[in-house]
């Protein structure tokens, strides 16, 4: 199991590069899915402001 | 062949509604094929007779530099289509892709560079693959740069459009000039990131990757543009069920 | 040459949230102008640039010869002057300089006919001073001299009479008058409407 | 006969008389066109007679060439020898950033003061008129610039023999310069402080320009033959000459719309 974390001398880089682009994988849903609230919340004051203003 | 399966997909309800019904379709298979793949490239390819596991970074690196091309020519297609037949999706669709395309971008320029320091001893050698990438993450930022600039969001689409076109014709010309400049200067760089002869079980993995970021890139898309879509639709009857729910 | 007729059906057009052009309708035939009046921000400079193809009409049509005139917009464009509120000249420039450029881009302009535009408009004393020093007024009279020297059959006007003594609002009143005359038409938007000379006038309210 | 009192509702069906009294055909007055060429002709003259109004901003991007150019000796060293091996680099960035400085103005003001919209509306081909603004561009800042890179490379220590060869790959790298700036100064009309954004837009658009270029002055430095990369050179000007002036067309209806 230590030789699989070790990457034959290459841990230095491997992980690293494998953390980053999990970072980025996650990233991308938190800010999906944030950018599609943000936008459902704004429809929704839209729609209240629609609504007196008729 | 009757067009209202293509009307359908300019008509923002319908878009919306499909949208939101088909991203578990794409994250999961997404997911699977994701793990698959990393358990083949860490686990059971053999490691690289040159560079040993070293090479491994390929499975980030690889996938992560497809995305960054693959999403913008997606980009670039989607803007041109909005541009030409006024459709407000194909405006919305080119909205999502830019932030995930250059995210992905910068993936592929971390995890690239990560691979060239065992390689190369530095961490930037201006490898002509490289160094297209960062002018590609340029091309992204100012593209993003140039939606934000412009308040009136029907301007701010359709000027980016333009941008995505002239950019999207600029990327090969860029790609060329940049190996062009490189083979003057160097040597062609040893980074061999897809060798030819390379073996199934260390190909396979590779492939399982790339299809399991794309369907991580639709996935993803298709949540962005549910938002997208939302935004560019004014006080419309249908928002009310899907924004009240 | 069929007979020119502007139609316009059930324009709208929204500005972000603001509801700007409300399911505007009319039809112009040969020789009629319609005088577009409305509180500031009601939408008339919209409409105008909408008419004019600048502006794109979320739904409706704009209607020339019975075409839509996105099918061709360069042709339909060959056959209007567009006047905005702010008359296009470069102020580094002098007024007959400015009409050589302006105008020159879209028709062949003797000397004697811009000369002729000038004295009409009386601007022969300043019309060789450098735009800079002008007043609005005089700036006015020259965008009046231009949209003289464009007979074309459709006119859209953005307040030609702004910045204007009466003697001016006549001439707009003139310049109009012969317009329909030779059986062009005349969108204008105006806030105190025009002169009472201007006969076969159709008024459009924009509620605001 | 007075006039139709009735205010009318917003969606009334204003109608006008169906036909003015005296005229039975169609429009009486025909007014003699005039061709595109014309009228892109007259659009260069007015850029250029404009700039010579203001002769004193015409000097602007000579002035930058020159001072980016003094930079590098201060900041590196005299010795000729290394200054002449940086010469290519030096010139080209300067060549570039002098490019980019007055493309922010080349279409604003025409925007602001509305003879954009007079262009836009006057059933002249836009594209021809964008190409003849353009080539204004050109002629007022990448001439220039092309005509002072000699005295620059002077400085740098470069030989006389390459002089001729400097002057003309920049004179060609200028069009492309200009005309790829042109698309980027469209786009970024209608927002305000959009000097960093321009620039954002335009650099990576012109690096193919920025490496051949380079690259022809530094074999025509070295006395070698500059011919494969002018050749690269011309085709990118050509490319923009057909495809720029289409783009920034379009780009100027959407910033009018």
């Amino acid at each position: 199991m230590r030789a699989f974390f070790d990457m034959g001398g290459y841990a230095a880089f491997v992980w690293p590069a494998y953390a980053v682009t999990l970072a980025v994988v996650l990233l991308n849903i938190f800010w999906a899915y944030r950018a599609l609230e943000r936008s459902r919340t704004e429809a929704r004051r839209r729609l209240q402001v629609q609504g007196e203003r008729r | 062949m009757n067009w209202s399966w293509f009307h359908r997909l300019a008509s923002p309800p319908h878009v919306y509604a499909l949208a939101a019904r088909l991203t578990p379709w794409f994250a999961w298979p997404a997911a699977v094929a994701i793990i698959a793949g990393l358990w083949g490239g860490l686990v059971l390819a053999p490691p690289d007779y040159q560079q040993g596991d070293g090479f491994r970074i390929i499975y980030v690196h690889a996938p992560s530099a497809w995305m960054s091309l693959m999403v913008y020519v997606t980009m670039a297609v989607s803007a041109a289509v909005g541009l030409v037949w006024r459709i407000k999706v194909a405006h919305a669709v080119a909205a999502s892709c830019a932030p995930i395309g250059a995210s992905f971008t910068f993936a592929a320029l971390v995890t690239g560079a990560l691979w060239g320091q065992p390689m190369w001893g530095t961490y930037w050698q201006w490898d002509p693959r490289l160094t297209s990438e960062l002018v590609l993450l340029f091309l992204y930022l100012g593209y993003m740069g140039l939606r934000a600039g412009i308040e009136d969001p029907q301007r701010a689409d359709r000027a980016s459009a333009v941008l995505a076109v002239v950019g999207v014709v600029n990327v090969p010309i860029i790609h060329y000039s940049v190996t062009w400049w490189n083979s003057l200067h160097q040597a062609p760089s040893v980074m061999r990131l897809a060798k030819p002869a390379m073996p199934l079980a260390m190909l396979l993995p590779l492939l399982l990757m790339l299809l399991g970021f794309t369907l991580f890139f639709v996935a993803l898309l298709l949540v962005r543009l549910r938002g997208e879509v939302l935004a560019r639709e004014r006080a419309a009857s249908w928002i009310r069920e899907v924004v009240s729910a | 040459m069929p007979a020119e007729r502007l139609e316009v059906e059930n324009l709208h057009l929204w500005r972000g949230e603001h509801h700007v052009l409300r399911g505007v309708n009319f039809t112009l035939a040969r020789g009629a102008c319609l005088e577009v009046c409305g509180a500031n921000g009601s939408g008339k400079t919209t409409l105008l640039r909408t008419l004019c193809g600048l502006a794109y009409p979320e739904e409706g049509r704009v209607l020339w010869n019975g075409e839509n005139v996105r099918q061709d917009l360069p042709a339909f464009h060959e056959a209007l002057v567009y006047l905005g509120h702010e008359p296009p000249l470069k102020s580094d420039l002098t007024a007959r300089e400015n009409l050589h450029y302006w105008i020159g881009v879209r028709r062949q302009l003797g000397e004697a006919e811009l000369a002729a535009a000038l004295t009409r408009v009386g601007a022969p004393d300043w019309c060789d001073r450098l735009v800079r020093t002008l007043s609005a007024g005089q700036r006015r009279r020259v965008a009046l001299a231009a949209v003289a020297l464009l007979p074309l059959p459709l006119w859209l006007l953005d307040e030609p009479t702004t910045n204007l003594d009466t003697e001016g609002r006549e001439l707009v009143g003139d310049l109009v008058r012969e317009q329909l005359e030779r059986g062009g038409m005349v969108v204008a938007a105006v806030h105190q409407g025009l002169p009472q000379s201007v006969r076969n006038v159709t008024r459009l309210e924009l509620a605001a | 006969m007075s006039r139709p009192e009735g205010t009318v509702a917003q969606a009334f069906r204003a109608v006008g008389e169906p036909t003015a009294p005296g005229t039975a055909a169609g429009f009486a007055v025909s007014m003699p066109r005039a061709g595109a060429l014309e009228a892109a002709r007259l659009a260069l003259l007015r850029d250029l007679q404009l700039a010579f109004r203001k002769r004193g901003q015409l000097v602007q991007p000579l002035a930058f060439f020159a001072m980016v150019t003094l930079l590098f000796p201060l900041a590196i060293s005299p010795e000729l020898a290394r200054l002449r091996e940086l010469a290519p680099g030096v010139l080209w960035v300067g060549a570039l950033l002098g490019s980019l400085l007055a493309l922010e103005f080349l279409f604003r003001d025409d925007a602001h003061d509305g003879t954009l919209e007079q262009y836009a509306l006057s059933g002249q081909s836009l594209t021809a008129l964008m190409f003849a603004k353009t080539f204004a561009h050109w002629l007022l800042t990448g001439l220039p610039l092309a005509l002072m890179a000699p005295i620059a490379a002077l400085s740098l220590g470069v030989a006389t023999a390459a002089l001729p060869g400097i002057l003309l790959s920049v004179a060609v790298g200028t069009v492309a310069l200009s005309l790829i700036g042109s698309i980027g100064a469209a786009l970024t009309l209608g927002i305000k402080r959009s000097g960093a954004l321009l620039s954002l837009l335009t650099l990576p658009l012109s690096l193919p320009v920025l490496i051949f270029g380079a690259r022809a002055t530094q074999l025509a430095i070295h006395g070698e033959s500059l011919l494969a990369p002018l050749e690269l050179l011309a085709a990118l000007a050509v490319l923009g000459i057909t495809l720029a002036p289409l783009a920034s067309a379009a780009a100027v209806r959407i910033s009018l719309e």
